[in-house]
């Protein structure tokens, strides 16, 4: 079938989104950009295409009458073992990496010891996978870095310390291992992994098995790539298939909801105001300038000062009630100021909340730059997942523009992607 | 496909001649005996100046120069080593960053002390702070001329009168006492003569932009048309030959529907956007920056950076009849010396005028006189025109201040913005 | 509460609470009291307000919004390498903070505070609103005959948003007013130089910055007072250095900026902060044609300050050697708010003629609402330790 | 003039420094020394501990010292006797370390500090840096983490670098940003962080210059200290400015701080015994 691929490519992740000529979305994809453009669009197109299979899986077992009412679970099923299967994939591709970087005089002599302690890591790092793949079990991150990486720390600094030895060398092997794990081309046959995904499931019997058998036959062809976002033009695409990603965000923002006027996005490094008409052209926009001061980054940041998962600083904020007034947003001394708050003892769910109010009070200045609200109001990009964010948000657009309708998409993160997408089927079909 | 021969124009390689002589004359004041001025571009009285054979030289134009051989961030590094902030002009900083490294001029001799700091501190107050500190290097004399700020928008005759008071009783006897020579109203009002008819041709290359295609660019282009006048020659007849040349050369262009001369020396004929520019252009990037614009096929077809050395599209002109005044106008009307609704006012009718796609706005870090209220003046704009606005941040002569995938990403999303808002055909504009 | 009673506490809470009063309730309710009554704005670095106290209007001074106001729209109009102040002086105005106020004026200063009078016009064209141009020619018959004229037309101006004339002897009263007020604002000054213990800056600061937002005459009162209750506090001298803080003349720092200099062991004796209430160093004749006497009182003795030009330039920069030495301190802070283009750019010049008179310095740059104050600590405290020491 | 014990707490945004010395006169002995990486932990909780530590290891009791100094973020540390500021006490700690040196460079995690001063540590002029943080030591571990490399492995790399690619942007996250870039490109790690020293190089000459310091010996302390890399870059810039500076480290460096607290506080508790027997 014809597929036409949108892929934006940011400072901190990729995404795809699959589209038919229909308009409709099929399949969306996410990795980490980190240094290897061309494995990021590779990696999130294959995630994309991978999330279109299980699209088509859903279509296919809708025609069968035993699994009526049943599919969402199935399918929930299959993509977890799915995601587990890719999961030790990696796992043991990290683990062999990790072998093969121990070597030079920073492991004279000691390279048995850091070996054992480093199997010994990767087989609880194994066993603890199952748990985080169970039934019901919400992950920290979509990305292997984070998934493995927090739990490489903590079996990491426990086996280390039993076995007497230092986990800052283990830790480095780590953090160069993960770079070029990452930095692989993905591996293909996703067909047999979901064969894989398949026997490993609880489900069985043949009335399930040949729907999905024929959905997973059906070859997806490539008809048309757009490429967008900050990384657009180290694309190996040609100019015809890029796209600003201002233009993407605001023709995305529109086919979620055709009715919106104003865009707010904000993504890892830069934050942007849209103003788009009734059709979904832009007519005004407004970025911030060359500090990316109050970015999503910025977030990144005080995550990692405080040894937190990005996920769970929202949370901890939302506990506050006495928020503490942040001025700076540079993303650097966002530490600094914290640690300075710290020591003057306010708490951290105080301090935390104040810290998305700055973000937000950034991105509310760039609105107002943009020409300020309209209803009605689409916010996307990784923060619009960010709960203690959105409430500020909440908040100050109400006391600035009035009783305004705010759409939060789950899936916003996609907007440029489906944006860049709609423009891919448009080149073709219109 | 070899490269087509670069094409150059003849008033180009005057000027390139003229600027030439200029500098020797400024580098050989020892053997000839001639005094120097330093002095701005803004409100400049270089008239006044030739009366008393005083050449000029102006730091603004050296810092430009030494932007674009990209010379200008060694200097400014140099200035900030001494004391001078990050925060603060960087023409200032590459002039003076400049005098520690032996103070060449482009024709590669030592630039010479000024015997006279000409202060005339027109729309821009880092000016005073800049030949206070210069004073502070040449202990030569400071020659103040304080032109007031046309605050609610016009001029007055106290004003007028202040200006033409400092003139006759500061400005002139100093000038007089450096140079030795006696002032003649007559020298003056001749030079004046020459300087309005040089006003004329300019005047009417400038308008040009409003043909389609347009044979100027009013931005990338418009600085070199503006070069004679803005600086040490109007009113010789160097710049009455130069603008008579220059406007053949544009009505030539009009005739064959040529656009401007790229810097690759080809013509620039497919123009697809229209533009009307606000602010200095960046000197470090000039040509990567004007190639972003031709090769998107924009064209800039007026700007208002080619007014800071004075109006005249907007009816002024030397007058020899009343010589004092008109150079105490001139002062007074210089585009940054004219308030922000002022300012607002003249973007919009050019817009309109010049039927553009919209306004594009090059905020400069370094010149708070052009860049604080920008983004009040695009909001303006857009809000009369009714056609969208652009922001991009670069600095005059700071490279590090020249984001070149920041500048592009947001022009790209501009033009990418009017074709796409072209197709969608009658989408309503932003105005409230 | 007023006179003898009042103790340094009672005036420090009433200033405190003008200080941090974003919605200028003191200023509102002086308007309201009387029908008719208009209130007219002005910012740093230097009006003649005896002119809006003649016009019966209360002069309020703007210095932006602080460290405790939320600036939303206020960076919509401003790119990052910009000062502060305009961004949150356009905040006040556009969350109708100052929808009471008839009449703004905007001196000169710098570029970006010139610009912003361009902005008031056109956000809030039903406003009054003035640039007010002083002249940088020093010569009585050049620049001092312009400043007269000017001055006619701003009276002009605020006779007509008042739709009263005002007569010489009003402005007379007026400058009599203001006379006493700078009298005994060089008095508390002193005192400070004398005893800093008894009066820190923290405090004086605040109490200035409240003056100028409140009626002249009930000022002086609290001038008075203060010294009267300042002089009875029982505060300990402690072992700290005397510095003076130059470069802070528009964009005024945080109030915690201040306390941290304090805190790190420096005693301020001399600053420029809010500086309109003492830039003019005498008396203004109260005789004679009054716009003459503002005029020449300027032109002949105000002070010097980034934003003035100094004619001679042998003599720039001994204004703030002379200060030092009449304060009896020890050093200089040059605290200059972050791209303040005007102190920036004197810098250089000032410190040089310091460091020729051996007096010792340094410098930092802040903004209204800078959070960090460890590395001000730091810088000021390892100051006063290099005074201490080794002095 | 009697033999006294004296101690140097030097708590920074990383990692607290404690040190312990005996002084009589100009007779200096150190007698021990720890560092306690912070991460995560209470800062003043762990100096009590590290604090401890040392003195048991140097085989001292809390009631011994005479003058406990702090430095560093330690204004508020109960158990000190006074307070120095970190440019007052580098000056000193360098000075100690190496008493040729007429300059000293701090280079921390988030500011970098030149200090001036007379051979008996008397400072005589200081700048901080300040604002955007791409030219800081936080900058460089970011960057470091990301491309895997280990504290100790920079300076090494750095050295082997054949041609530095240099970091442009002013703000930190844009220009880790850039540096995502260059591996995208195929830069080699040792250019990456060559390119990273030689922009904190140029940064800190020009603080140096602006501070007077122009020639001899420049002692650098702080976190970045034993960054051989950096020192290297320090001295190229140095040489590319023409200006006749030596950048030199000690091993003991990272206590440059604690150590000049530590003879500060002998200084003052001297003066202080002979003003109260003036008094």
């Amino acid at each position: 079938m014809r597929c036409f691929i949108g892929i934006d490519l940011g400072s901190t992740t990729t995404k795809a989104v699959v589209m038919d000529e229909n308009l409709q979305i099929l399949g969306r994809g996410i990795t980490n950009s980190r240094s290897n453009y061309d494995t990021a669009a590779a990696v999130s197109k294959q995630e994309a295409l991978i999330d279109t299979r299980l699209t088509l899986f859903r279509r296919a077992l809708g025609s069968v009458p035993e699994v009526s009412g049943k599919v969402d679970e199935i399918l929930s099923d299959l993509e977890r073992n799915f995601r587990h299967v890719q999961f030790l994939e990696q796992l043991e591709d990290l683990e062999q990496t990790c072998v093969a970087n121990i070597k030079g005089p920073r492991f004279a002599g000691r390279e048995k010891v850091v070996i054992e302690a480093l199997e010994g890591t990767f087989s609880r790092l194994r066993d603890s996978s199952a748990a985080q793949y169970a039934p019901g079990v919400k992950r920290k991150s979509d990305f292997f870095r984070d998934l493995a990486g927090a739990e490489f720390m903590s079996h990491g600094e426990a086996v280390c310390k039993e076995a007497g030895l230092g986990f800052d060398l283990i830790l480095n092997v780590y953090d160069k291992s993960i770079i070029e794990v990452e930095n692989r081309p993905p591996a293909g046959d996703m067909e047999g992994k979901f064969v894989r995904a398949l026997e490993k499931g609880t489900m069985t019997g043949s009335s399930i098995l040949a729907p999905v058998q024929s959905a997973l036959a059906i070859p997806l062809e490539e008809t048309y790539v757009v490429g967008t976002g900050y990384g657009r033009v180290r694309l190996p695409f040609p100019k015809e298939h890029i796209r600003s990603e201002i233009l993407c965000h605001g023709l995305g923002a529109h086919m979620m909801y055709p009715d919106t006027r104003t865009v707010l996005d904000i993504g890892g490094q830069d934050t942007k105001g849209i103003q788009v008409d009734p059709v979904g052209i832009v007519e005004n926009f407004q970025m911030n300038d060359r500090c990316a001061a109050g970015c999503g980054r910025y977030l990144g940041y005080i995550a990692d000062e405080m040894n937190m998962g990005l996920h769970e600083l929202g949370p901890l904020a939302m506990k506050s009630n006495k928020q503490v007034r942040i001025n700076s947003t540079c993303t650097v001394f966002a530490g600094a100021e914290l640690r300075d708050r710290l020591a003057l003892g306010e708490k951290r769910e105080d301090i935390l909340a104040g810290l998305h109010r700055a973000i937000i009070l950034r991105a509310m200045s760039i609105l107002s730059r943009a020409g300020g609200v309209k209803d009605q109001f689409t916010f996307t990009g990784g923060v619009a997942k960010n709960e203690a964010a959105v409430r500020e948000l909440r908040k100050l657009i109400k006391e600035n523009y009035g009783d305004v309708t705010i759409n939060i998409d789950p899936d916003s993160i996609y907007t440029g992607a489906l944006g860049g997408a709609t423009f891919a089927v448009r080149a073709v079909v219109n | 496909m070899s490269k087509p021969e670069a094409i150059k124009e003849p008033s180009m390689e005057m000027q390139k001649a003229m600027i030439a002589r200029n500098y020797d004359a400024i580098t050989s004041k020892q053997e000839t005996g001639r005094k120097v001025s330093s002095t701005f571009v803004p409100g400049n009285l270089n008239e006044l100046l030739m009366c008393f054979d005083i050449v000029n030289n102006l730091p603004e134009i050296n810092a430009i120069q030494a932007g674009m051989r990209k010379a200008s961030g060694g200097y400014i590094m140099e200035a900030e080593k001494s004391g001078h902030s990050e925060d603060v002009c960087t023409y200032v900083k590459a002039d003076i960053g400049q005098m520690s490294k032996g103070n060449i001029a482009p024709n590669g001799k030592p630039y010479p002390n000024p015997d006279v700091l000409m202060l005339s501190y027109t729309g821009c107050y880092t000016f005073m702070k800049w030949f206070e500190l210069l004073r502070e290097e040449y202990k030569c004399p400071t020659l103040m001329l304080h032109v007031p700020y046309e605050g609610d928008g016009h001029s007055t005759k106290n004003m007028r009168d202040y200006i033409v008071k400092q003139l006759k009783e500061v400005v002139i006897p100093g000038l007089e006492q450096v140079s030795g020579v006696k002032f003649d109203i007559d020298r003056l009002r001749q030079y004046l003569r020459n300087s309005a008819k040089a006003e004329d041709n300019l005047v009417w290359c400038l308008e040009q932009g409003k043909v389609k295609p347009s044979p100027i660019d009013a931005y990338f282009g418009g600085v070199y048309y503006i070069g004679p006048i803005f600086t040490a020659f109007r009113g010789t007849e160097d710049a009455v030959t130069y603008y008579e040349m220059l406007r053949k050369e544009v009505q030539g262009r009009i005739e064959n529907h040529q656009g401007p001369l790229t810097p690759e020396g080809t013509y620039f004929n497919d123009q697809k956007y229209r533009l009307i520019v606000e602010g200095p252009p960046n000197w470090t990037n000039f040509r990567e920056f004007w190639k972003m614009f031709y090769d998107e096929g924009a064209i800039v077809v007026a700007s208002s950076y080619t007014k800071v050395g004075g109006l005249y599209d907007q009816g002024f002109r030397h007058d020899p009849d009343n010589p004092l005044e008109s150079l105490a106008d001139y002062c007074l009307g210089c585009y940054t010396n004219l308030n922000l609704p002022t300012r607002v006012d003249l973007l919009a009718k050019y817009v309109e005028e010049y039927e553009a796609d919209g306004l594009l706005i090059n905020s400069i870090k370094s010149c708070n006189s052009f860049s604080a209220g920008q983004l009040m003046i695009m909001k303006e704009v857009e809000r009369r025109t009714g056609r969208p606005g652009a922001f991009i941040e670069t600095d005059l002569v700071d490279p590090r201040y020249f984001s070149a995938a920041n500048v592009k990403n947001r022009l790209e999303s501009y033009f990418q913005m009017i074709e796409q808002k072209r197709r969608g055909g009658g989408s309503k504009t932003v105005a409230a | 509460m007023s006179g003898k009673n009042r103790t340094v506490a009672d005036i420090m809470a009433v200033c405190q609470e003008m200080f941090e009063d974003l919605n200028f309730t003191y200023a509102r309710k002086w308007k309201d009291a009387k029908p008719g009554r208009k209130v007219v704005g002005f910012l740093p670095v230097y009006s003649p307000i005896e002119m809006i106290h003649a016009a019966g209007c209360l002069p309020l001074g703007i210095f932006g919004g602080g460290d405790q106001m939320e600036v939303i729209h206020g960076d919509a109009y401003y790119q990052s390498y910009i000062c502060r102040i305009p961004r949150s002086t356009i905040e006040l105005g556009v969350t109708n903070r100052l929808d009471f106020v008839d009449g703004m004026i905007f001196p000169f200063v710098c570029d970006v505070i010139r610009n912003l009078s361009g902005i008031w016009k056109l956000m809030f064209p039903n406003v009054w609103s003035k640039f007010f141009d002083t002249p940088q020619n020093y010569d009585k018959s050049i620049g001092g005959t312009y400043y007269v004229q000017e001055l006619k037309e701003l009276k002009e101006g605020l006779e007509a948003m008042t739709g009263r004339k005002i007569s010489d002897a009003d402005i007379q009263r007026s400058i009599g007013l203001y006379n006493e007020n700078r009298r005994l604002i060089r008095e508390v000054y002193a005192f400070r130089a004398k005893q800093p213990w008894l009066a820190p800056t923290s405090e004086v600061y605040v109490l200035m910055r409240a003056g100028l937002m409140m009626d002249v005459e009930e000022h002086n009162q609290m001038l008075k007072d203060y010294m009267a209750a300042a002089a009875k506090e029982d505060r300990p001298k402690r072992d700290n250095v005397r510095i003076s803080i130059y470069g802070s003349f528009c964009e005024q720092p945080p109030l915690n900026l201040i306390k941290s200099i304090e805190m790190a062991g420096c005693y301020v004796v001399d600053d420029d902060y809010s500086l309109n209430n003492r830039f003019l160093m005498v008396d203004v004749p109260t005789s004679g044609d009054p716009l003459e006497a503002l005029a020449t009182t300027y032109i002949e003795n105000s002070v010097e300050t980034s934003c003035k030009y100094v004619p001679d330039g042998k003599v720039k920069g001994q204004f703030h050697v002379d200060a030092v030495k009449a304060c009896g301190a020890e050093g200089v802070i040059y605290a200059t708010p972050s791209f303040c283009d005007p102190a920036l750019l004197d810098r250089p010049m000032v410190c040089n003629k310091l460091s020729e008179a051996g007096i010792p310095y340094i410098a930092f740059k802040y903004a209204e609402n800078s959070g960090q104050m460890q590395p001000i600590r730091e810088q000021a405290g390892t100051f006063a330790d290099s005074i201490k020491l080794w002095s | 003039m009697s033999e006294l014990i004296t101690t140097g707490v030097d708590i920074g945004s990383g990692c607290i420094k404690t040190v312990v010395f005996k002084v009589n006169g100009d007779k200096v002995e150190w007698l021990g020394k720890e560092t306690a990486r912070i991460r995560n932990r209470d800062p003043f909780q762990l100096t009590n501990e590290a604090y401890d530590h040392m003195l048991k290891t140097a085989g001292v009791s809390r009631s011994d010292v005479s003058y406990v100094a702090s430095t560093g973020d330690a204004e508020n540390l109960s158990f000190a006797t006074g307070h120095f500021y970190s440019m007052t006490t580098h000056g000193r700690g360098g000075l100690y370390l190496n008493p040729e040196a007429r300059a000293v460079l701090d280079i921390g995690a988030l500011n970098g500090r030149a200090i001036r001063m007379d051979g008996v540590g008397k400072v005589l002029s200081y700048k901080m840096t300040s604002q955007c943080a791409s030219g800081s030591g936080q900058f460089l571990e970011n960057i470091a983490r990301y491309l895997g490399i280990a504290q100790d492995e920079i300076g090494t790399l750095s050295m082997q670098a054949d041609d530095p690619e240099k970091v442009s942007s002013i703000c930190a996250v844009l220009a880790e940003t850039d540096v995502i870039n260059m591996v995208s490109r195929g830069i080699s790690a040792s250019n990456i962080l060559k390119g990273i020293h030689v922009s904190m190089a140029v940064r800190l000459a020009k603080l140096l210059k602006s501070i007077g310091a122009v020639d001899g010996i420049v002692q650098v302390t702080g976190g970045l200290a034993l960054d051989a890399g950096l020192v290297a870059a320090l001295n190229e810039a140095a040489e590319q400015e023409k200006v006749n500076l030596k950048a030199v480290s000690h091993p003991d460096s990272i206590y440059a701080g604690a150590i000049g607290a530590a003879l500060w506080g002998a200084f003052r508790h001297e003066k202080l015994a002979r003003l109260g027997q003036a008094a």
